[in-house]
């Protein structure tokens, strides 16, 4: 079997790793861009808007998408992992990537999206964090890239009504997963964070009181391609009148061991209690926090701005939580601005989940180590040199997977990775 | 322009799309109805027209038929206009020949009655034709481009992105204003994460600067003049005189026998400089320099090392031809007004810069003195001149957070703790803004026992003095507004980032400023390291307040837009550019006025005078200009003003079958 | 080291802070004045100063830490400890500030001239009745 | 005369912006109104306001002009322009006759499904109360 040889190897296809494969590939260079979900564009393509401009988030990244997944220079693997990778001296990186099966064939699927009508399993939805349903042959989000199904076998049980109205018979029981090995001269991670789980966390009652909902569920719910058409509470359904934000939920926690800032997390709240303010013109806003933490270009004006729209911010953290009959949450907490202690009852409880970091990337690496710090970021060994290099020559590391980091800064670093990796790639390709 | 012969031989293709289209799109009345339409030589439907055997068909329509233009109506351009482009490529044609016509998103899947969805499918389709009897066949717009970049600012975002392109194989031409690299980085007493000294930081990257064949480098050099455009740049630079010309092994005999003195501005006046000097230990280039306004021209250094030093040496102005411009011009700190927090007023006042000079010098003891009088506790007030309040009075206010300092100062506390543990160090702040990893700093200022203390946003601490000591008083927000006094030695204040001098560059590259004087970028995430003129790229805190990291960073990745564009040598530009029609044009100038990044200028046509002229390399397509121009002179070669007029027409027949 | 410390409680040169450190082994240094312990204390409503206070007045040196009757309305039921997110035991504080008034034989807080003593919790009353005997 | 009345709308969307919502909009199967025509153009700051004026005259009852707004991956003021080529259009229309509100533009994002088709169907139901534009014989 004949090894195809690549300039660079992209592992990640959220925004830092699209940014980086198009530069690269502008550049000249062949890039494997490689995805673990079966569609790319990451947790980006996911959000509503972005702060501090309010831009439509997916007004930014589908372009992306869309050109990566067109560019001549880049071939696209998603449902794709790397499992093993071995140095072979500069410039020369041997890789063992897998291919899930998707069941579907790739080539013959027209996103007719018959199949998911056909079927009958319904799964909570990934890519909606279980605010809504999914069937076991699914197509993960609107705007996906590529827009094609994929069969979630774990959850299928062999009805075949998909393979039955399928116009194009390109459901494929039998498929089968693919191992095989590529030849690459350099390689970017861009292999991104997870979103703290926040029932480490049982003070803040995630999963016991309804509607106590994570910040990237809210994120969804803003968005145009919201899950519910409209912001509601899930116990009832009703419309939230009051709604708190939970600052630093799964950061700067020692009790968790974790006591690193996520740096997004105000922003993004400040940013969604303006939407809220927009979408839900008579409800109160209240955002809990221990330092609001506006420091990029533009974000101190973004959050004086929140202010004069009337979001409520407290100095202050609330750490008991009570649930009503009716699924208001009941918060007492200390309010540094009038010095007084209060109870209060909130509608939704919105905590503002923390990035956390995606270490397993290490893993893959035989031959060669790749320092992660002692959280489980990617460590810059240089960072006030060359930031974006990895312990590995040659192994570059762009995005969130060094760091929580902000959207503009990600992809920034980006197109960082991408210099560094086609220096050495100019100076070790042989 | 010449006669546009309208083409005649079009071949119609409509996708069933196994069912999702045919299912609601009677896809055999859209056949029947643009079979016969002027124009159109055959119409065909087929089940999967993006599969093989679609693909297969229509390609060899092109070659039997001989067609000279096709429209594809299936689903969405965006899933695969690509691939039929490519089909028409491959048969031969021109890919802009080729018109895709969507009948399923915007048709079949969005109205129920197939009555409906037909007539829209159907003019829908004849739009496209109309379309591409119109089209004209283009090919990409090829442009020699000089394989080379200056760099504005050598700081080290400037150092950063010349070592990157000259790996890339990219002449550079580093311009640096001062007369040694390095920037405001080499003043840094020690940088976080692992207490390298700023000089070192500095070094690291000059040393691998050194090898490399490609980059000029002038010091004590300004850009004076830019013109040109993406690709073919001309600068004029005016390269300031040294005096010192070569080294000498009696060069230190040289320095110390200049009999004038100066304050050290390296050292914001902390200690003092000869006329003939280095600004400190390692400086680059190696050569040091004679600074005129001090020098007396008495001529001792002279006579020392000869000629190696030239005193009548004058100014040149070079002249460069760039493909692009990198501008890293960075930062000054921000100047307290005298009395801002008893600044100027009292003479242990200081700010963060000038502290860490302090350290730097005070680096062999293990006492700190200022003044003359040893330290023992320091207050440092955040937050001064950023995120000031407008009150209306106040004239300019840094409204933005500088993003640095709190990293910055909690890293010197640290620092400071190490080497001076009996220091006390009381912290006046308003958010402590250690993002990301930067948080490990505050918990260890923390645990190391520096005091932390919130004072409201809206009452920044008072700094006065009683009997001779200085006392910083200010309300705490943490015990409810209760005042807290503190006696200290020292009070230093921790000044936010203001660009540096950013209305010169962008005046004389025209590219614009935004909120607080920072260089604007195109857009803050789709183009974040590009400016609104092609070809011109900024980094670093000409920006916006950055941390070393995040500077090294964007200087990385404006270096990375820079070489794609140029890396081959040649910039390649999509053919969607606008065209003027010289005979049309009745020098309206609203064009001009329109465009939005100054593509359009005036030339002379031989034989018809100064018309409007484009200039492709600058024109980003969006088509505006066409919408103004009362003599349609000026014309989208992808979507010409004609075309559009009879998909219109084409459009309401299909409506009103 | 252990001397070097003795010697200076001995002549009680010590910053609070520092007392307290050695007394109760937290470094109150590390708070960030979230105000968690603060929102879950069932005693906080009746302090004169809230948990948060307390350890930001022990960071500042303030004796009004040690004079406050809010230490003597702890019940040392721990919550505060267990929501730090800096991992300071805020009770061993307070504890330890009790400590170092009972060690000045300085009993605080006359029952009877609590307000509020009908809301407290009685947890309250048992707590501060042991202290007495402390 | 208008109970059968179905106005005819001319739709311009924005290749990058609106014309991935009006996908999206087809896509989840959002119901607007289907006498409808839809043309795509790179940036809707490219619109003439002599197109509004062919299209009414040649039998469109109105135009629907899908802006990009501030998501606009070509300029920063492409809702201003735009918005003055409308002003000049209504300024055209009416100095021929035709009544002003034939002509609406709103401001789409990529995936502002909901936006879109609550946009067309209010514009609908306007072009449904105006009733047929009077046009000349000629012309019909």
């Amino acid at each position: 079997m004949s090894e195809e040889t690549y300039d660079a190897l992209v592992i990640g296809g959220g925004i830092a790793g699209i940014e980086s494969a198009l530069t690269l590939a502008d550049m000249g260079f062949k890039v494997l861009l490689v995805e673990k979900e079966p569609s790319i564009g990451g947790k980006m393509a996911l959000l509503s808007k972005v702060f501090p401009t309010l831009d439509c988030a997916s007004c930014i990244s589908t372009p992306k998408m869309a050109s990566a997944y067109h560019h001549p220079n880049i071939t696209l693997k998603v449902y794709t992992e790397v499992l093993e990778i071995y140095k072979q001296g500069e410039g020369n990186f041997e890789v063992l990537i897998r291919e899930k099966p998707k069941y579907v064939d790739p080539q013959a699927c027209t996103a007719c999206t018959l199949c998911e009508k056909a079927c009958p399993v319904i799964v909570p939805d990934e890519f909606q964090f279980g605010l809504r349903g999914r069937k076991a042959i699914y197509i993960p989000f609107d705007i996906a890239v590529p827009k094609k199904a994929v069969l979630d076998i774990k959850n299928c049980i062999f009805c075949g009504q998909c393979e039955r109205v399928c116009p194009t018979g390109a459901i494929n029981f039998l498929d089968e997963p693919k191992e095989y090995k590529v030849k690459v001269h350099s390689i970017i991670l861009a292999t991104g964070y997870k979103l703290f789980d926040p029932l480490k966390k049982p003070e803040f009652k995630f999963g016991q009181f309804k509607n106590v909902i994570t910040s990237m569920q809210m994120e969804r719910l803003l968005s145009p391609t919201s899950p519910y058409e409209g912001i509601l509470k899930p116990k009832d359904g009703g419309e939230p009148m009051k709604i708190a934000y939970f600052l630093c939920a799964g950061s700067r926690d020692l009790k968790l061991n974790y006591p690193l800032c996520s740096q997004v997390c105000c922003m993004y709240s400040i940013k969604q209690a303006q939407l809220l303010l927009g979408a839900l013109p008579l409800a109160d806003v209240y955002i809990f926090y221990i330092d609001i933490r506006a420091f990029g270009k533009g974000y101190e004006e973004f959050y004086q701005q929140a202010k004069a729209m009337g979001v409520n911010f407290i100095k202050g953290q609330p750490s008991l939580l009570d649930e009503k009959s009716d699924g208001t949450v009941v918060v007492t907490y200390w309010d540094s601005n009038d010095n007084q202690f209060k109870v209060d009852e909130f509608d939704l409880v919105v905590l503002s989940v923390g990035l956390w970091p995606n270490g397993d990337i290490a893993k893959v690496f035989k031959n060669a180590k790749l320092e992660l710090d002692e959280y489980g970021w990617i460590k810059r060994i240089d960072e006030n040199g060359n930031p974006v290099k990895t312990s590995i020559e040659g192994v570059f590391v762009a995005g969130t997977a060094s760091g929580p980091k902000d959207i503009p800064e990600t992809i920034i670093e980006a197109n960082a990775a991408a210099s560094q990796a086609a220096k050495y790639i100019i100076k070790y390709k042989r | 322009m010449s006669k546009f012969v309208e083409r005649q031989r079009i071949g119609v293709y409509v996708c069933h799309c196994g069912g999702n289209i045919s299912d609601y799109v009677d896809v055999k009345e859209v056949v029947n109805a643009v079979k016969d339409y002027p124009g159109v030589v055959l119409a065909k439907d087929f089940i999967f027209m993006c599969s093989d055997a679609g693909q297969k068909m229509i390609e060899e329509d092109i070659k039997k038929h001989n067609l000279d233009g096709v429209v594809v109506a299936a689903c969405s351009p965006k899933l695969h206009e690509m691939t039929f482009r490519n089909v028409v490529t491959r048969a031969g044609l021109n890919p802009f020949l080729f018109y895709h016509v969507n009948i399923r998103e915007q048709s079949s899947w969005a109205h129920r009655d197939r009555k409906y969805s037909t007539k829209k499918a159907i003019s829908h389709v004849l739009a496209g034709i109309e379309y591409v009897k119109l089209a004209s066949a283009l090919e990409k717009i090829r442009m020699k481009a000089e394989k080379s970049v200056l760099i504005i600012g050598g700081g080290i975002a400037g150092i950063r992105a010349a070592l990157d392109l000259s790996g890339m194989g990219i002449n550079v031409v580093l311009v640096e204003k001062e007369p040694f690299l390095g920037g405001r980085t080499a003043r840094i007493w020690r940088t976080h994460p692992n207490g390298k000294k700023g000089v070192d930081v500095v070094r690291g990257l000059i040393n691998e600067l050194k090898e490399r064949d490609n980059v000029v480098i002038l010091t004590n050099s300004e850009v004076t003049h830019v013109e040109g455009f993406v690709g073919n740049f001309k600068v004029k630079v005016h390269v300031n005189p040294r005096y010192v010309i070569k080294n000498h092994p009696r060069m230190k005999e040289a320095i110390d026998v200049c009999p004038v003195t100066v304050p050290d501005e390296f050292n914001y006046g902390l200690t003092t400089r000869k006329a003939i000097y280095y600004p400190y230990e390692g400086a680059y280039p190696e050569l040091p320099v004679i600074d005129p306004k001090a020098c007396t021209r008495c001529g001792e250094c002279v006579k020392i090392v000869g000629d190696a030093i030239d005193l009548s040496q004058k100014p040149m102005d070079l002249e460069f031809k760039v493909g692009a411009i990198v501008v890293t011009t960075g930062f000054k700190p921000y100047e307290p007004k005298p009395g801002e927090f008893g600044y100027k007023e009292y003479g242990n006042v200081i700010t963060l810069p000038v502290f860490d000079r302090l350290l730097d010098l005070s680096e062999g003891g293990n006492k700190l003195i200022y003044n003359g009088k040893e330290i023992n506790s320091i207050a440092f007030i955040y937050c001064v001149g950023s995120r000031q309040i407008p009150n209306g009075s106040n004239g300019k206010v840094n409204e933005y957070c500088s993003r640095y300092c709190c990293n910055a100062t909690i890293y010197r506390a640290s620092q400071l703790k190490r080497k001076y543990p009996h220091i006390k160090q009381y912290h006046f702040y308003r958010d402590i803004r250690t993002y990301g990893l930067n948080e490990l700093l505050y918990l260890k200022a923390g645990e190391e026992g520096a005091v932390f203390i919130k004072y409201p946003d809206e009452e920044p601490p008072k700094v006065y003095g009683e009997d001779g000591k200085l006392i910083v008083e200010s309300k705490d927000v943490v015990l409810g507004g209760d005042t807290v006094r503190t006696k200290v030695d020292l009070v230093v204040l921790v000044v936010g980032m203001e660009p540096y001098d950013t209305k010169k560059i962008s005046d004389i590259l025209s590219i614009s400023t935004g909120k607080g004087g920072f260089l604007q970028e195109a857009h803050p995430k789709l183009r974040p390291v590009e400016t609104l003129k092609s070809g011109i790229y900024i980094a670093g805190t000409a920006q916006a307040p950055r941390t070393i990291s995040e500077t090294l960073i964007s200087a990385s990745a404006a270096s990375a837009k820079a070489a794609s564009m140029l890396i081959k040598g040649e910039i390649e530009l999509e053919p969607r550019v606008a065209r003027v029609d010289p005979e049309k044009c009745n020098l309206s100038k609203r064009c001009v006025e329109v465009c939005p990044t100054g593509a359009i200028s005036f030339k002379e046509y031989e034989g018809l005078g100064t018309k409007a002229w484009v200039n492709e390399a600058m024109c980003i397509g969006c088509g505006a200009c066409t919408a103004v121009c009362p003599t349609e002179a000026i014309q989208l070669n992808t979507l010409k003003t004609t075309q559009i007029k009879r998909m219109i027409e084409a459009a309401i027949k299909g409506l009103e079958r | 080291m252990e001397i070097y410390l003795e010697r200076k409680v001995k002549r009680m040169e010590f910053e609070l802070s520092e007392r307290i450190k050695m007394i109760s082994g937290e470094n109150v240094f590390k708070c960030i004045s979230c105000g968690r312990c603060t929102a879950i204390c069932p005693a906080a409503p009746f302090m004169d100063f809230k948990p948060h206070q307390i350890i930001h007045l022990v960071r500042l040196n303030d004796e009004r830490a040690v004079e406050s009757e809010a230490i003597w309305l702890c019940t040392s039921c721990m919550y505060c400890s267990e929501r730090c997110p800096r991992d300071i035991d805020v009770a061993r504080v307070m504890e330890a500030l009790r400590a170092i008034n009972l060690r000045k034989r300085k009993d605080v807080v006359a029952l009877r001239k609590l307000k509020d003593l009908k809301k407290l919790p009685p947890m309250a009353l048992v707590a501060s009745g042991r202290k007495y005997t402390g | 005369m208008s109970e059968g009345y179905e106005p005819k709308i001319l739709i311009f969307s924005t290749e990058y912006i609106s014309d991935p919502a009006i996908d999206l909009a087809g896509l989840s199967h959002k119901d607007y109104p289907p006498t409808t025509a839809i043309i795509r153009v790179p940036c809707s700051s490219m619109i003439r306001p002599d197109y509004i004026l062919l299209a009414i005259k040649k039998g469109f009852d109105g135009v629907f002009i899908a802006a990009d707004g501030e998501e606009c991956p070509f300029r920063k003021d492409c809702t201003e322009v735009t918005s003055a080529r409308v002003d000049e259009a209504i300024k055209l229309l009416t100095e021929n006759g035709i009544e002003p509100q034939r002509i609406k533009m709103a401001a789409i994002c990529s995936v502002c499904t909901d936006a879109f088709v609550k946009a067309l169907r209010e514009f609908y139901e306007v072009l449904k109360k105006l009733g047929p534009v009077k046009r000349d014989d000629e012309n019909e």
